[in-house]
């Protein structure tokens, strides 16, 4: 069977419930769902976001989430998979990425979440830029975001 | 070949893409980061810290000495920052 | 600041989406929030199920799960759990369980929600039986649980 | 003390609690599960394996070599399934 995926980009909100139900709508082969809900926070290391326009390389964005969705495919059994990304501005308190995966087993969807969420903050092309009270600016790529991302390295 | 620029890439440079024919000797991507660095100040301070620069041909990601010929489109950016 | 805790047992079914609300509005000191939730499966390694009924020990589990929260609170900078878990019959695609954390970065956000999960199954009071095609019975421990469990022992 | 019974253990034994006084020499859970088993047939079917039997005294996990002394409510049942 072929496991269903949906990839989007948007400006818009996405609505979490609207989201795991068409994921799981009529079928009776998930026994785990888990979502992760990435969200626009009201301060960072401590200094005031007032919000993060998120830029993307159209095209690119996509074909990565999308390489990354069947590799989880194929190293896990998982029975479904939705990835939304959110660009433009986005306030604090504002839904930034969604990440939902199935599987007839809670392990698989845990670890196709996590894999995902390590890969789309190390290599999926977005960059963030921050408006902040002293100013704004890009955001510098974190070093544990490349520690976690490398856990998933194949020997 | 369509270049692309990325967040600070793009602003530094001061566009989004171009269309460019850099020389034959331009054989991989770090020697096209190199000749870009050449062609003004925008473009020298976009390159400033060529390792910084993450890039892409034909929207994968590729390394710095990854052989250019062929490409339609390259790209320029910082790390990412996305999810 | 106490971290909001919600723990409820109950027969009914819950709402993923309002759950995660009632979590997270106005607040913008969440970045990350993982949600697990549990389904009822329509076949168990291949036999069809017809229903689950969920027997608990009223008083303790509600006391079980409250002390792993707080665990989970005490290892990892968490900023909202809410955990419920139903009892009664549940038929296939219907929802048993879940479990929602919050946080400001993910790792914790994932980590309090598997926590959480390898607890209730190996530690929390409730019992499955299974109606099948064949009958029906009490749903054996699954070695696997225990191992998964294991995994968050301290030194 | 009150003992109540859960799952197969409840199903095996015939009920889900009851009020029971066992004498001084029951000391552990595990000799309560040896008293219990000479109690009648459906003790002894529910108990036949006392290894797998799983205690908590007033609603908190314990081992079988667990003292039982000043316990109001002492419960039985299989390894736990939810989740």
């Amino acid at each position: 069977m072929t496991v269903p995926i949906t990839i989007r980009l948007q400006e818009a909100d996405f609505d979490l419930a609207h989201e795991v139900a068409a994921l799981s709508r009529g079928r009776t082969d998930i026994g785990a769902v888990v979502t992760f809900s990435g969200i626009c926070r009201g301060d960072e290391d401590g200094e005031a976001i007032a919000a993060l326009t998120l830029e993307h390389y159209p095209g690119m964005a996509e074909a990565e989430i999308a390489r990354h969705a069947e590799e989880a495919v194929s190293r896990w059994p998982l029975t479904g998979i939705t990835v939304i990304h959110r660009y433009g501005r986005i306030v604090p308190g504002e839904n930034i990425v969604l990440v939902v995966t199935a599987s007839s087993h809670r392990e698989a969807a845990f670890q196709g979440a996590e894999f995902l969420m390590d890969y789309l903050k190390t290599k999926a092309p977005f960059w963030k830029r921050e408006e902040g009270a002293s100013g704004s600016g890009w955001v510098d790529a974190h070093d544990r975001d490349d520690t976690a991302a490398a856990r998933w390295a194949k020997p | 070949m369509k270049v692309l620029y990325f967040a600070w890439v793009r602003e530094r440079v001061g566009k989004a893409e171009e269309a460019l024919d850099p020389p034959p000797a331009v054989a991989t991507v770090a020697d096209l980061i190199a000749w870009l660095s050449q062609r003004g100040e925008e473009y020298a301070y976009a390159f400033e810290k060529p390792k910084v620069i993450r890039a892409a041909i034909d929207r994968m990601h590729v390394n710095q000495d990854t052989v250019i010929a062929g490409a339609r489109e390259i790209a320029f950016f910082p790390p990412m920052t996305g999810g």
